[in-house]
């Protein structure tokens, strides 16, 4: 995981390129748009952080090499959260303040984006989330976007999916207390079986960086379901996964879109087949639009893209596809245009923004397959 | 007349607080985050040196002490505040310092809940005892639905200011001193040195010891108050044992029961922090390093040039 | 009943796990009277070096597996050897304290060390290897043993018979050969112990050496059980042993070994009921209780003070 | 002459191990005893039992006629009981002064509230106690190191402040564990003569634990000899002298360590 030490190295170029032209000819460069961005670089969800950030340094990349945006240059000052509670809050001030940065893409966490963009919100700059699912995110205030679905929506698609499609009956369900994601898709999966008639067999918890999840498992298994959901992250699926196919679980499991890394199938190999989860861009795309997306990402780093990395590059196309529309850099102008977007043409799909200033676009759900994310079938919202 | 001194500091810090603070619209909001950062470092350290530091426990659970009142702190602006229809500034003046105030009680009593039945362990022991209860507060937190459990507590409105911060961290040190500097606070030192001979000489040690371990949470119940409303938002997971750890490495890094030492440690790290921020993944493997050469190289903290002052009456 | 003796063997392996790595806690303890913060760093190095070893070492069979075992042990415990010389040793003689934000940095140091190295990172990998057909495998060979409707992974027997070996290996080491005398001499009076020409230095660098393998046996067997590594892996598992030492009587070797059987399975039994999500809360809430009834824990004695 | 410290057959094992056994002894006011005993004879043991460090197993010890029982160390010492341990004990990274005045603690009228209003009532004690402080250091000549760490005091010094410290508690009984030794002759002439003053100047009883026979037969007026826990021999220095019990437990000991 270079992407940022690389990124960096790409900004410096990048800046060293302005600052020689500017000494020559400063009158006719103007400014660069500077665009703010808050992520886990570091620490637990570094995983999270870099992917995205690598996302948003292509398309950066790409929009100065095409000359930017209203004839000025865009740069992105990226600021590392660590992963750490305390930090959001402080960086974002940063951003706001020192770095006077006219728009900002962060968090990818939903905690931290929680800490962090009151702050902004309170300065009047727009943030645009990449991938904070939670619902409270878009409530802080009239500033905060999001270009991913949220948990209401991952939730009760899946809990859709599994009575429509699965056929389910009874579904046990496994969620990871110490985080708001988990616990939020979980709700909303209930309420929608809820209405569909599932009966939940079986409720357990978890504490995000377990190891073990045997115990849970087993009293899961004992409560007979048709269906397990886990929403968690890879880190914690993989395992989980495995060690539900270990402990003779043989259902189908459903999960969130923090299922979706290779981690998950390095992880679990064989055990990750046979479950399913919404993913925001599916690398099993064909549309020429997301096929390009993926050569080009995995030319530029060597690896190819996750979900979070398509998310990241569609938040910056998307802020600055606002202030091409609005004419202006301004962070008021900004909001006022990206409220307004309509079918934005995104790499994770046609991305309309609503009253809510939610992302509404379609998900694709995907089921494991000998190691693979197969695309099954698209849901709308 | 030392001790109209003493007060007289106190009382010039605190208009110094409250001047500048009249003027921090003008100042750079990072930098003010920053200095508040610095005002609640310097009472997190402060408070968690009396316990460390000049009584010779090992506490290593002070976050959890600042998560019981950052959280009493903030349910109380947030569930009161919005119901007495009153003006921000009523708000900010004086309900934001009761909270604070409720926030170290909070706190305070639960150091006397964790402190008086586990005094009579010793060293390590004790240290595992504190840092067990700062794990048991954040599991807690995560379970609550009433404070936002795992999603965390949004909307706390941001009453902490300069002034707010550094009134406390001016207090907090007063206090320490004070408490410190008289025959009576004698014994806390003489508590740590030896405990069998304070006790022979008509010391109590265990109430020394509680004493030191309830004030010292009731401070970092307030810095845990003033945390909240800077912020905006809390989550039990910032209240982990890594926190805890950053405000020992303060106490020992400015020298363990040395009171100017580990105000500046305080402040060096919360601005290293800052600093160091933009060498980004290289940070904390320059943090670590420079917390290994440090103790190799100055063991004793880093900021104690001078002997312990020997007598102040 | 069927569901509780599952709980009972799941929490018996990783237990088994938590007692090797409280073993080197309470080892360094015994000599040097202090926590090794570090120890769980050594522990996460012990799975990469597991990682990175095993293809070369033949890892997916029986024999590449306790080759590779054998290799990440080696590993960790040159690895001791070095932190104990480089940061500690200067150190010595000085306070408790000192010497424990010196681990708290070489802990970091590791962690965030390993996220920036290319060939670590902060991303978890998968602890699996690449196996003669393409298809990725195990450390060790794996199956899953049935016994009515119980089910044991073979991964499970040998984290035990590893851990029996270990655990026998180690008390022939301390009660039957000479620095294993030594070591129970400097646990016992360090500075008596160089009065009868004991070299405490050596010593040292042995126990570190011995606690080291044994953590970095516990990572591999850790990893080979959850096969997701990532360098913050060691924080949890470390807290939980160091836990375990503390509630065994930290200094204390049987002490360490029950304390970690203890811990993993008050933990999965927790984790299986209504108060699943207070696991960790209610491993710690036991630890305090009992060290309220008997401060030292469960098998260490309390040292009365001379006065 | 009444009675201050009063041990009725008191006992106290350790595990399997009987340290002290049936032991009766009386320390009268103003009193100078010593308890003497070979190696091991439970001596030390004793000390801790009076001054709250061992509850003993059985028996009973009162002090000015007040059962001790149940009471935590620094009680006893409120009750007037003071000491010194056989192996140093100061604080040492406390100065000679406040050393001193720490053990002035038992007397004070302020506590934590006052040391933070620090009104005038808190700066006129803390006046008092400095006088008192530096008059009894003055009294043993260490006015002159009150602000040196206590550790950097020399071996005779350290000694020394002990004491003083143990007297500002203001104790009606001292007890001093083994004063003299590491002494030489010198000193111990010197450390004679500062007890016989330290008894009168500040009317108290003293119970002596030494192993030094001139120490204790030049100063003590009633002797309690030990042996193996047990109580073997009470009585004047000379009728110690000639007890045939002592002898042969001295005797017995000495030429155990001689072979």
């Amino acid at each position: 995981m270079n992407g940022s030490r690389r990124s960096f190295l790409g900004r410096g170029v990048a800046l060293g390129a302005v600052a020689v032209l500017g000494t020559y000819a400063a009158w006719a460069a103007p400014e660069p748009i500077r665009i703010g961005e808050f992520s886990s670089l570091t620490g637990r969800e570094a995983g999270l952080g870099q992917y995205t950030h690598m996302g948003v340094v292509m398309a950066l990349e790409e929009i100065n090499a095409a000359g930017g945006v209203n004839g000025r240059l865009v740069e992105v000052i990226a600021e590392d959260t660590q992963s750490k509670a305390g930090e959001s809050a402080t960086v974002v001030r940063k951003l706001t303040t020192r770095s006077r940065v006219v728009a900002i893409i962060g968090e990818g966490a939903s905690g931290r984006c929680l800490e962090g963009a009151p702050i902004a919100q309170r300065a009047g700059i727009p943030v645009v989330s990449p991938a904070a699912t939670n619902p409270k995110v878009t409530e802080l205030g009239d500033c905060i976007f999001r270009v991913c679905f949220t948990d209401p929506f991952q939730g009760t698609v899946m809990a859709k999916f599994a009575h429509e499609t699965l056929h389910a009956k009874r579904v046990g369900v496994l969620s990871d207390v110490a985080s708001p994601y988990s616990l939020g898709l979980a709700e909303f999966f209930r309420q929608r079986c809820r209405v569909d008639g599932i009966e939940i067999v079986g409720e357990q918890r978890f504490s995000g960086g377990d190891k073990d999840f045997r115990a849970q498992l087993t009293a899961l298994k004992a409560s007979k379901p048709d269906a397990l959901f886990v929403p968690s992250y890879y880190g914690d699926a993989g395992l989980i996964l495995l060690q539900a196919r270990q402990l003779g679980i043989t259902v189908p499991i459903l999960g969130g879109d923090g299922f979706e890394a290779p981690e998950l199938v390095q992880v679990a190999g064989a055990a990750a087949d046979g479950s399913y989860f919404p993913v925001h861009f599916s690398l099993a795309d064909t549309s020429p639009r997301s096929r390009g997306f993926v050569e080009r990402f995995t030319k530029r780093w060597g690896k190819a893209p996750t979900g979070v990395s398509a998310l990241g590059y569609d938040a910056l196309n998307l802020i600055v596809d606002a202030i091409r529309r609005g004419g202006s850099a301004e962070p008021k102008a900004i909001r006022g245009a990206l409220a307004l977007t309509t079918s934005f043409d995104g790499v994770t799909g046609r991305i309309s923004i609503d009253s809510e200033r939610n992302a509404r676009k379609p998900a694709s759900i995907v089921r494991v397959e000998a190691g693979q994310f197969r695309f099954l079938q698209a849901v709308a919202p | 007349m030392v001790l109209p001194k003493s007060q007289l500091w106190l009382v010039v810090v605190l208009l110094v607080a409250g001047g500048v603070s009249a003027f921090s619209g003008r100042i750079d909001p990072y930098v003010l985050d920053v200095a508040m950062g610095v005002g609640i470092a310097i009472t997190q350290a402060s408070s968690l040196n009396l316990i460390n530091g000049f009584t010779g426990q090992f506490s290593l659970g002070h976050a959890g002490f600042m998560a019981v009142g950052a959280y009493s702190s903030a349910m109380l602006t947030t569930t009161l505040g919005p119901k007495l229809g009153v003006s921000t500034a009523v708000l900010q003046w004086v309900l934001f310092p009761a909270s604070l105030l409720l926030g170290g009680l909070v706190a305070a009593l639960a150091g006397l809940a964790v402190g008086a039945p586990s005094l009579r362990l010793k060293g390590d022991y004790l240290a595992i005892v504190t840092l067990g209860f700062g794990e048991i507060i954040k599991v807690i937190l995560q379970n609550v639905d009433a404070v936002g459990g795992a999603r965390g507590l949004v909307g706390i409105p941001d009453y902490t200011n300069l002034f707010w911060t550094f009134s406390v961290a001016a207090v907090t040190v007063y206090v320490v001193w004070g408490l410190l500097n008289s025959t009576y606070g004698r014994g806390f030192l003489a508590v740590a040195d030896d405990e069998v001979a304070a006790e022979a000489m008509g010391l109590n040690t265990t109430r020394y010891k509680i004493t030191a371990f309830v004030v010292g949470s009731f401070f970092a119940g307030v810095a845990g108050g003033l945390y909240a409303h800077l912020k905006g938002y809390l989550n039990p997971g910032g209240f982990d044992f890594n926190k805890s750890i950053e405000i020992v490495v303060m106490v020992i890094l400015g020298g363990m029961g040395r009171h100017v030492g580990v105000i500046i440690a305080a402040i060096v790290l919360v601005v290293l922090n800052e600093t160091l921020r933009s060498f980004g993944e290289y940070r904390m493997i320059l943090y670590s390093l420079l917390l290994i050469v440090l103790m190799l190289t100055r063991p004793q903290g880093l900021f104690t040039w001078t002997r312990r002052k020997p007598s102040a009456a | 009943m069927t569901e509780l003796l599952q709980q009972l063997i799941n929490g018996l392996s990783l237990g088994a796990i938590y007692a090797l790595i409280a073993l080197g806690y309470t080892m360094v303890y015994g000599v040097l009277r202090f926590i090794n913060f570090a120890h769980s760093d050594v522990f996460m190095v012990g799975a990469y070096a597991g990682y990175f070893l095993g293809p070369k070492l033949g890892a997916g069979s029986i024999g590449g597996g306790v080759l590779t075992l054998a290799g990440a042990m080696a590993v960790c415990a040159v690895l001791g050897v070095v932190i104990e010389k480089l940061a500690y040793r200067p150190l010595r003689g000085r306070s408790n304290l000192t010497v424990l934000i010196t681990a708290i940095g070489v802990s970091l140091l590791l962690q965030n060390t390993g996220q920036k190295i290319k060939a670590v990172g902060a991303n978890p990998r998968a602890f699996q290897f690449p196996g003669p057909d393409g298809m990725t495998r195990g450390l060790f060979p794996e199956t899953q043993l049935h016994f009515r409707s119980l089910t044991i992974s073979s991964n499970q027997v040998i984290v035990l018979v590893v851990a029996v070996v270990l655990l026998a290996a180690l008390w022939w080491i301390v009660h039957r050969t000479r620095i294993g005398t030594a070591m129970r001499a400097m646990s016992f009076n360090a500075t008596a112990s160089s009065l009868v020409g004991i070299n405490n230095d050596a010593v040292i660098s042995f126990t570190f050496a011995l606690g080291s393998a044994l953590a970095g046996a516990g990572g591999v067997l850790y990893a080979m059980n959850y096969p997701s590594i990532d360098p913050l892996m060691g924080t949890l598992p470390g807290l939980k042993a160091f836990v375990a030492a503390v509630l065994g009587g930290i200094g204390n070797l049987p002490g360490a070994a029950l304390g970690g059987l203890l811990i993993g399975l008050v933990e999965t039994l927790v984790s299986g009921t209504r108060v699943s999500t207070y696991r960790d809360a209610i491993a710690f809430a036991i630890l305090i209780l009992i060290l309220m009834f008997r401060p030292a824990g469960l098998l260490g004695k309390l040292r009365v003070e001379k006065v | 002459m009444s009675t201050l410290l009063q041990l009725d057959n008191v006992t106290i094992r350790f595990g399997g191990l009987t340290a002290v056994s049936s032991v009766s002894a009386t320390v009268n006011e103003g009193e100078l005893v010593g308890l003497i005993g070979p190696n091991g004879a439970g001596k030390t043991t004793v000390f801790n039992m009076v001054t709250g460090v061992y509850q003993p197993t059985e028996g009973r010890i009162a002090f000015g006629g007040q059962p001790t029982a149940g009471l935590k160390p620094f009680e006893i010492t409120e009750r007037g009981i003071s000491r010194t341990f056989q192996n140093i004990r100061l604080f040492p990274s406390l100065s000679v002064f406040d050393n001193v005045r720490v053990a002035f603690h038992l007397h004070l009228k302020h506590d934590s509230v006052h040391s933070l209003t620090r009104g005038p009532k808190f700066h006129r004690e803390e006046v008092d106690l400095r006088d008192r402080t530096l008059e009894l250091l003055r009294i043993f000549n260490l006015e002159r190191v009150q602000d040196e760490p206590a550790k950097s005091l020399s071996y005779g010094d350290q000694r020394r402040l002990e004491i003083i410290r143990a007297l500002a508690t203001g104790p009606k009984l001292l007890l001093l564990d083994e004063p003299a030794a590491g002494m030489n002759p010198a000193e111990k002439l010197e450390l004679m003569k500062l007890i016989q003053f330290i008894r009168e100047k500040f009317q108290l009883a003293i119970l002596l634990v030494e192993h030094d026979m001139k120490v204790v037969m030049g100063i003590c007026q009633r002797i309690h000899v030990l042996e193996y826990g047990r109580k073997i021999a009470e009585g004047t220095p000379a009728e110690i002298r000639s007890n045939p019990a002592v002898i042969a437990a001295y005797l017995g000991s000495a030429a155990e360590g001689k072979s």
